[in-house]
């Protein structure tokens, strides 16, 4: 079990975000995390890299609790993340964001970080304006970056923030194939939030679905695209 | 230090005039408070503000003997158009590009001005000269200086006023809004440029009316505003930010923990004193101690 | 970065700062540094060098906005002026002036800790801002130890040359400067830069937020502090209002805004532009040019507000596309 | 047909250097409820915003009313008519319910009316009459949305711009919402509706388009795209 | 980062820039043969002090004009008489911003001598910075024990003896009948250097008289509020005080005195109260009070009253310092004369040689320690006016006991 999470509430004042949710992660596994708009995803990626404190509940990674660690401990224990709003240094150059994610990760020596930014960037396709400026990017490339920038601090676990908002169907495919690759040639499990959910059903090898904070589903893409309950909660009702 | 221990009526004494001296702080604070609040800017010149209306009030009277609490009708107006024109001239353009260029565009005001009212004005300590100047009234064994207890009034009436125009006036209530969420107050057509011209108009016509206060009951010069500044930040911090009362109130703690500590230890550690509360408040309790209880932010 | 392809143009800029560093070394060998007032002035530019460069290193490169500059410029001065009365140091000790820097940076550290795991920038600036102030009434009610407000006088006997000074400061500059590049090329200046740029993707990729605002925010009281103690060793008479003045502050934050902020070569502009333009206006409006400053500082902002260096590449490289 | 009431042809928006909005065209006739729907991160709100003046279009034009309201300021827009709750729904927190309402009308139009409106507006929404003096920030989802769009209406809109109004709503409180909307459009006013709770949102719509990636991809009434298999697609993608 | 990589070209421009405003800034040619005395000073024009720096150039440039009227200065070296050209630099009340004032009039000016700065605090590092560049420095307005302490070489000091200065309240409290003296004295010396080392002599000059003080404590400078101090003066019934603080301090002083009611019979102010913004700024509340002063136009010594007539003429108000500063240039110009040379050494040799006659503050004769000491006058305000009333030489006023408050 590489995360386990158990039991895990969240409260902002009187608003409870997430209500005791409990799931788990394998190693090597692609796990998607859906639901509508304000159930609870990216709080549950709050919680886990240490932006929040959950109010009750566990947090384990690799057997060890992640409970009132600092974001950049999280990090370092082996957990990378991207943001729902993309989140890249604007005044640095593509590869100087990259370089940032491998030197404060897990890379040891600048050397090193170097090359694992360069290597990130060929993964990504992203050689080629490794000495841009970051501001000038484009959007879909600003997520790119941003992925290779978490995979570069060499993590175990990846946690992607909707990394498909906004982009057009070629672009999709690419990250998803992005996706793929990050597990298949790193090794790197992922934890994934999405709104597009074919992609999800494509890619992931299971689902977690949240609403109003709950869990009301998990399992294989073909249980979760036919369970009742997910498709209330995403269009709204049951289908005529 | 504490060479005897001082009768009831004087620790009233020294309370009352903590308080009476406090308000000048407290009315300076809430001019800053507004100003930061709807601008994020802070105007370090203030206190240079409230000297350069001392010094309206001080020549109306010396040279056209306008009683200075008449010449209140005067410069209050008179700020309240030198600071909508401040805004537009000086930070209007600058206030979008962020906290240091509105920082040092105050500062650069502030030297700007001393150093004009030195030359036109001299560096010579000022105070109005009036019958009444140094009069006080006896209230139950205690003496409460009467151009003390009219600042006194004059702040606490300036508190009030700002205080009703936020509350009940939908212009006020602009003001509130814009200040809490630009984006939102634009949505219901209240424009940015307005609200800070308003804002900044009220913040320097409370600047005058402070400054009407200094000059009759305090003796100034023309670089005594930094301090006033510095000070009113403190009382700022301790009321926290963008919060009316809670600036009243924290010029007011300001001045009680001066007068108190003057009075025990030394003038000079009493402003150690004020700077050391200052820095404890911003590194323990930001928010300031009279922060309402709004909820605490994810 | 040197390993981007950019090997000639880093060798030209190379070449460029040595032959500038040359030629000021050899200023006091061609103008007789006794009668020339032209080295004085290059030495009071090169401090300003070192503490627009230290302003810089915090403000500029990490985003907190510091006013407190002159508390740890104070610090350093009455480190010297105090060691030196009592015997413990001697005239232009290079060990002393250490003590001096990192007796600030020591400060720097205990006051960073609170004010920057604590605080959002405008109270930071504030807090910062009240440092000074504490430092100034602390060293008037110092009795012995800081002789009030008289402040401390020392040798002035020692004195022969100004050709010493005028090594240290250039050595200073050169110092506060070789440090904000080190710190920038080097991994420390990712971790700086990220964490103005965004501090949740900082520490979300590692980066112990806190660690490296105080560490600049030490390492920028380091350099302040040693320029005070270079101009407690000039001036010989260490008191709080002058040594604990926020002009010391407020002229590096006017002289990087000039030249530029968070760019390496801003804060050099700025400070020998501006030691110039306020010394021609001393000698031209003696008894206005405050005024003047006031006025310059103004415009500065109002029409430069990016200043002289960002200027130029906001030209070259602006992306038509922006709204 | 009639001049439409709000035509909009060929927007272009750009965030900073990173394109949202491509050529974005539509008509909503006076009197209709015409919904724009698609996931997450699509340009929905982006189209909201710079109707409402808050962002500047780089190209293309907007006729309100006949008139081109693009590059106008938010205030003027609002004035002429077009008022918009936004995402978080724009309440005043620290100002009483009250006083929400009061600044609703603040437009020069709306001011002369206020008294009368605010009655019109207790009359509709029962919580205005109970809680006139509680703060807008102490009350519960529900209510700030109804408040919310109260203090909309307040500007005496001549069309109402909701962006996601079911947002972090329970069930039964969405239905609630979606009652008053339909009240609303029995009482005549035209709204520019955004939603992911598609069925709700086609099922009170007159038309409707789908944007996909600052794109329309799909227009059409409400009741022909709430059987387009597109949309399901667009949502739940290899779903059905 | 995006290092801009146009900051080297950029600064060279500046560079040049810069070198252009060197330039632009006059350099003075060594002459080789002199035709001029250039002597310098630097003032606080700008900033606290600009007042006092305003009067102390107003009397340089008199004395500087009227030794021009007369054709200059007789030096023997040139053989003939060389005006004085006399240059002031402002140096922002700031001792960092005098100290390179100094290095300016040195090394662009190229001064001959160079005239006092004004008060200790900057007084104390120019006259460091004189010692550096070795050009001989003619000060004043400072106190001497710390100028004393330096053992300067390039520099002189004329001021007044602290213990005569402190001795003067006890002096002029002597001749009160004894029943209606004080009882109960207080001493409140400014936070200040000053302040600070006036206080214990203060204490000292009143044990060597018999007075002993019940109360002292410094007091903070350019506070707004000293009703805690005045309260606890009150309730230890003091009755006489000396108080050595800033004019805006004193007037905030004097004022609380009278709101919280505490009645002295004897108020002697040192540097705070004898301006006329200090009449003007209390009105009759100021009366009875007295004040320091280092001079007085009713002196009876030659061009005295003169001067403060010219004084009065141009500035319409009265002053007790000018002819300090009118006298300082009268015996650096004698000693210049009596050294028959501009070397900074001789010049200096001759002042602590010359017995200068004739000041306007009477004759002046330095010891050889470098200093030269005047008597502290004292001045009470009666109606308006500042009546001398110490030293008790020709035309003092007898000094007169406070009546309470209530009884004015």
């Amino acid at each position: 079990m590489l995360l386990e999470v158990a039991n895990l509430t969240k409260r902002f004042g009187g608003l409870q975000v997430l209500d005791d949710v409990s799931f788990a992660l394998h190693e090597g596994e692609i796990l998607g995390l859906i639901g509508p708009n304000g159930a609870g995803k990216s709080t549950l990626f709050n919680l886990i890299t240490g932006v929040y404190r959950p109010n009750e509940g566990q947090i384990r990674f690799q057997g060890k609790s992640l409970v009132n660690l600092k974001p950049h401990r999280v990090c370092r224990r082996g957990i990378a993340r991207t943001f729902q709003l993309v989140k890249i240094f604007p005044s640095m150059t593509v590869l100087e964001n990259v370089l940032a994610g491998a030197v404060y990760g897990r890379s040891s020596g600048r050397k090193n970080a170097l090359a694992e930014a360069r290597g990130c960037l060929e993964i990504l396709n992203l050689a080629e304006v490794s000495d841009t400026p970051a501001a000038h990017l484009t959007y879909s490339d600003r997520r790119l970056v941003e992925i290779a920038r978490a995979i570069a601090a060499k993590p175990r676990l990846a946690l992607l923030d909707e990394p498909l908002a906004g982009l057009n169907p070629a672009e999709t495919e690419k990250i998803m194939g992005v996706i793929k690759d990050i597990r298949s040639l790193r090794g790197i499990s992922i934890i994934w939030i999405e709104h597009k959910i074919d992609a999800v059903f494509n890619v992931c090898d299971r689902i977690v679905v949240l609403d109003y904070g709950r869990k009301i589903a998990e399992g294989q893409p073909r249980e979760i695209a036919a369970h009742q309950k997910v498709v209330e909660a995403y269009l709204g009702e049951p289908l005529a | 230090m504490l060479d005897f221990i001082p009768p009831i009526d004087i620790l009233l004494q020294l309370l009352i005039n903590g308080v009476l001296f406090g308000t000048m702080y407290g009315i300076a604070a809430i001019g800053l408070s507004l100003i930061f609040g709807t601008m994020r800017i802070v105007f370090i010149a203030q206190g240079t503000m409230i000297i350069l209306a001392a010094y309206g009030s001080f020549w109306l009277f010396n040279l056209w003997s306008v009683n200075p609490y008449v010449s209140i009708l005067i410069v209050v107006p008179a700020s309240l158009i030198v600071g909508s024109g401040l805004y537009q001239v000086l930070f209007r353009k600058v206030a979008r590009e962020g906290q240091f260029p509105t920082l040092l565009i105050a500062f650069g005001l502030m030297a700007l001005l001393e150093n004009l009212m030195s030359v036109v004005f001299s560096a010579d300590a000022r105070a109005i000269q009036t019958s009444y100047a140094a009069y006080a009234l006896t209230f139950m064994g205690l003496k409460i200086s009467f151009t003390r207890l009219m600042a006194f009034v004059m702040a606490v009436a300036g508190t009030v006023g700002v205080a009703f125009f936020l509350k009940k006036t939908l212009l006020g209530k602009a003001v509130r809004a814009a200040s809490e969420n630009l984006e939102y107050a634009m949505l219901v057509g209240i424009t940015p440029h307005m609200v800070n011209t308003l804002t900044f108009a009220i913040g320097i016509g409370l600047a005058g009316l402070a400054g009407v206060a200094t000059a009759t009951a305090y003796a100034f010069d023309p670089f005594s505003g930094f301090v006033f500044s510095l000070k009113a930040m403190i009382a700022l911090a301790l009321g926290g930010m963008g919060n009316v009362v809670g600036a009243l109130l924290g010029g007011l703690l300001l001045g009680v923990i001066e007068a108190f500590g003057a009075f025990f230890l030394s003038g000079g550690w009493a402003d150690v004193i004020s700077y050391a509360v200052f820095l404890l408040v911003l590194m323990f309790k930001p928010e300031g101690l009279f922060a309402s209880g709004t909820s605490a932010k994810p | 970065m040197k390993t981007m392809g950019q090997n000639s143009k880093s060798k030209r800029r190379l070449a460029l700062t040595v032959v500038v560093v040359a030629l000021l070394t050899a200023v006091p060998g061609v103008l007789d540094p006794e009668t020339s007032y032209v080295v004085f002035l290059l030495f009071s530019a090169f401090i300003y060098v070192a503490l627009a460069q230290a302003w810089n290193l915090v403000s500029g490169y990490t985003g907190q906005v510091s006013l407190g500059n002159h508390a740890f410029f104070g610090l350093g001065a009455y480190v010297i002026a105090i060691g030196w009365s009592r015997g413990l140091i001697g005239y232009l000790d290079p060990l002393g002036m250490l003590l001096a820097g990192c007796a600030a940076a020591i400060l720097g550290i205990l006051v960073g800790i609170p004010l920057l795991s604590k605080l959002r920038g405008d109270y930071f600036a504030l807090g910062t801002l009240g440092l000074g102030e504490i430092l100034r009434l602390v060293t008037i009610q110092g009795r012995a130890l800081t002789a009030g407000p008289t402040g401390i006088f020392l040798p002035s006997s020692s004195f022969t040359t100004i050709v010493p000074y005028y090594f240290m400061a250039l050595f200073l500059a050169l110092l506060a400067t070789g440090v904000t590049y080190y710190m920038v090329k080097s991994n420390t200046g990712l971790a700086l830069v990220a964490t103005r740029d965004d501090e949740a993707a900082a520490a979300a990729i590692g980066i112990n937020i806190l660690k490296f605002k105080v560490l600049a925010f030490a390492v920028g009281a380091f350099l302040a502090g040693l320029c005070g103690a270079l101009q407690a060793y000039y001036v010989f008479h260490v008191e709080p209002q002058g040594f604990f003045s926020l002009s010391w502050t407020i002229y590096p934050v006017l002289m990087c805004v000039l030249g530029g902020v968070g760019t390496l070569t801003g804060p050099v502009v700025g400070a020998v532009f501006l030691t110039a333009a306020f010394e021609v206006a001393k000698y031209y409006l003696p008894e206005i040019h405050p005024i003047f400053s006031g006025l310059l500082i103004i415009l500065v902002i109002m029409f430069l507000p990016n200043g002289l260096v960002r200027l130029r590449r906001g030209r070259i490289v602006r992306n038509p596309k922006a709204a | 047909m009639a001049n439409p009431l709000l035509n909009v042809v060929d927007l272009n928006v750009f965030h900073g250097e990173a394109q949202a909005l491509w050529d974005i065209s539509f008509q909503i006739q006076a009197g209709e409820v015409f919904a724009i729907i698609g996931s997450n991160g699509a340009g929905k709100s982006t189209i909201l915003k710079t109707l409402a003046g808050l962002l500047r279009p780089s190209a293309g034009r907007v006729e309100f009313l006949g008139s081109r309201i693009d590059g106008r300021s938010a205030a003027r827009i609002v004035d002429l008519g077009l008022a918009l709750v936004p995402e978080g729904r724009g309440l005043f927190s620290g100002l009483t319910v009250a006083e929400n309402l009061e600044l609703g009308a603040f437009t020069k139009r709306a001011r002369p009316l206020m008294k009368q409106t605010m009655e019109e507006m207790a009359a509709t929404f029962q919580i205005i009459r109970i809680r006139s003096d509680q703060l807008a920030g102490k009350m519960s989802g529900g209510e700030q949305q109804m408040l919310a769009i109260a203090k909309a209406l307040m500007s005496k809109p001549r069309l109402l711009m909701l962006d996601e109004p079911s947002l972090g709503l329970a069930p039964l409180v969405v239905k609630t919402v979606f009652e008053i909307i339909a009240t609303l459009k029995q009482q005549g006013v035209t709204i520019l509706l955004v939603e992911q709770n598609i069925h709700q949102a086609l099922r009170i719509a007159d038309h409707a388009c789908v944007i996909k990636t600052g794109r329309i991809t799909l227009v059409g009434t409400g009741k022909e795209l709430l059987s387009d298999p597109e949309i399901h697609k667009a949502y739940m993608g290899s779903l059905r | 980062m995006m290092m801009t990589l146009r900051g080297p070209r950029l600064m060279g421009l500046s560079l040049v820039f810069v070198a252009a405003m060197m330039l632009g800034l006059p350099t003075a040619v060594p002459a080789a043969d002199k035709n001029e005395i250039v002597i310098g000073a630097t003032l606080p024009l700008t900033g606290m002090l600009s007042m006092m720096g305003a009067e102390q150039k107003w009397a340089y440039e008199q004395a500087a004009a009227d030794i021009n009227a007369e054709g200059g200065i007789y030096v023997k070296e040139y053989d003939k008489k060389l005006p004085v050209k006399l240059i002031v630099a402002d140096n922002e009340t700031d001792a960092g911003k005098a100290v390179a004032a100094i290095e300016r009039l040195v090394k662009v000016d190229k001064v001959d001598f160079l005239l006092s700065d004004s008060t200790l605090p900057l007084v104390m590092p120019t006259a460091v910075a004189a010692e550096k560049w070795k050009v001989y420095y003619h000060a004043t307005i400072c106190l001497l024990p710390p100028w004393q302490e330096q053992k300067f070489k390039w520099s002189t000091d004329y001021f007044f003896d602290g213990a005569q200065a402190t001795a003067v309240p006890f002096e002029v409290l002597d001749t009160i009948p004894e029943a209606d003296r004080p009882k109960k004295l207080a001493l409140l010396a400014e936070d200040s250097t000053d302040g600070r080392i006036l206080g214990p002599i203060f204490k000292e000059a009143g044990k060597q008289y018999g007075y002993e003080f019940d109360y002292e404590e410094p007091v903070a400078v350019g506070s707004k509020d000293y009703s805690s101090q005045i309260l606890k003066l009150k309730s230890k019934g003091i009755d006489g005080a000396i108080l050595f603080a800033g004019s805006g301090d004193c007037v905030t002083f004097v004022r609380q005195m009278k709101e919280v009611g505490l009645n002295l019979k004897y108020l002697h102010g040192y540097k705070g109260t004898w301006g006329t913004e200090f009449w003007n700024a209390l009105g009759q509340d100021a009366e009875y009070i007295l004040a320091d002063g280092f001079w007085s136009e009713t002196y009876p010594y030659p061009r005295a009253e003169e001067i403060g007539e010219r004084y009065y003429q141009n500035f319409n108000k009265r002053s007790v310092s000018i002819g300090l500063f009118y006298a300082l240039c009268q015996t650096l110009f004698q000693a210049i004369e009596a050294a028959g040379t501009l070397d900074g050494a001789k010049v200096r040799e001759a002042v602590l040689t010359t017995e200068f006659k004739g000041t306007v503050m009477g004759d002046i004769k330095y010891n050889p320690d470098g200093t030269a000491v005047f008597p502290l006058a004292a001045f009470q305000w009666q109606e308006g006016l500042l009546r001398r009333v110490y030293p008790f030489v020709e035309g003092a006023s007898p000094v007169l006991i406070a009546p309470p408050w209530d009884k004015r």
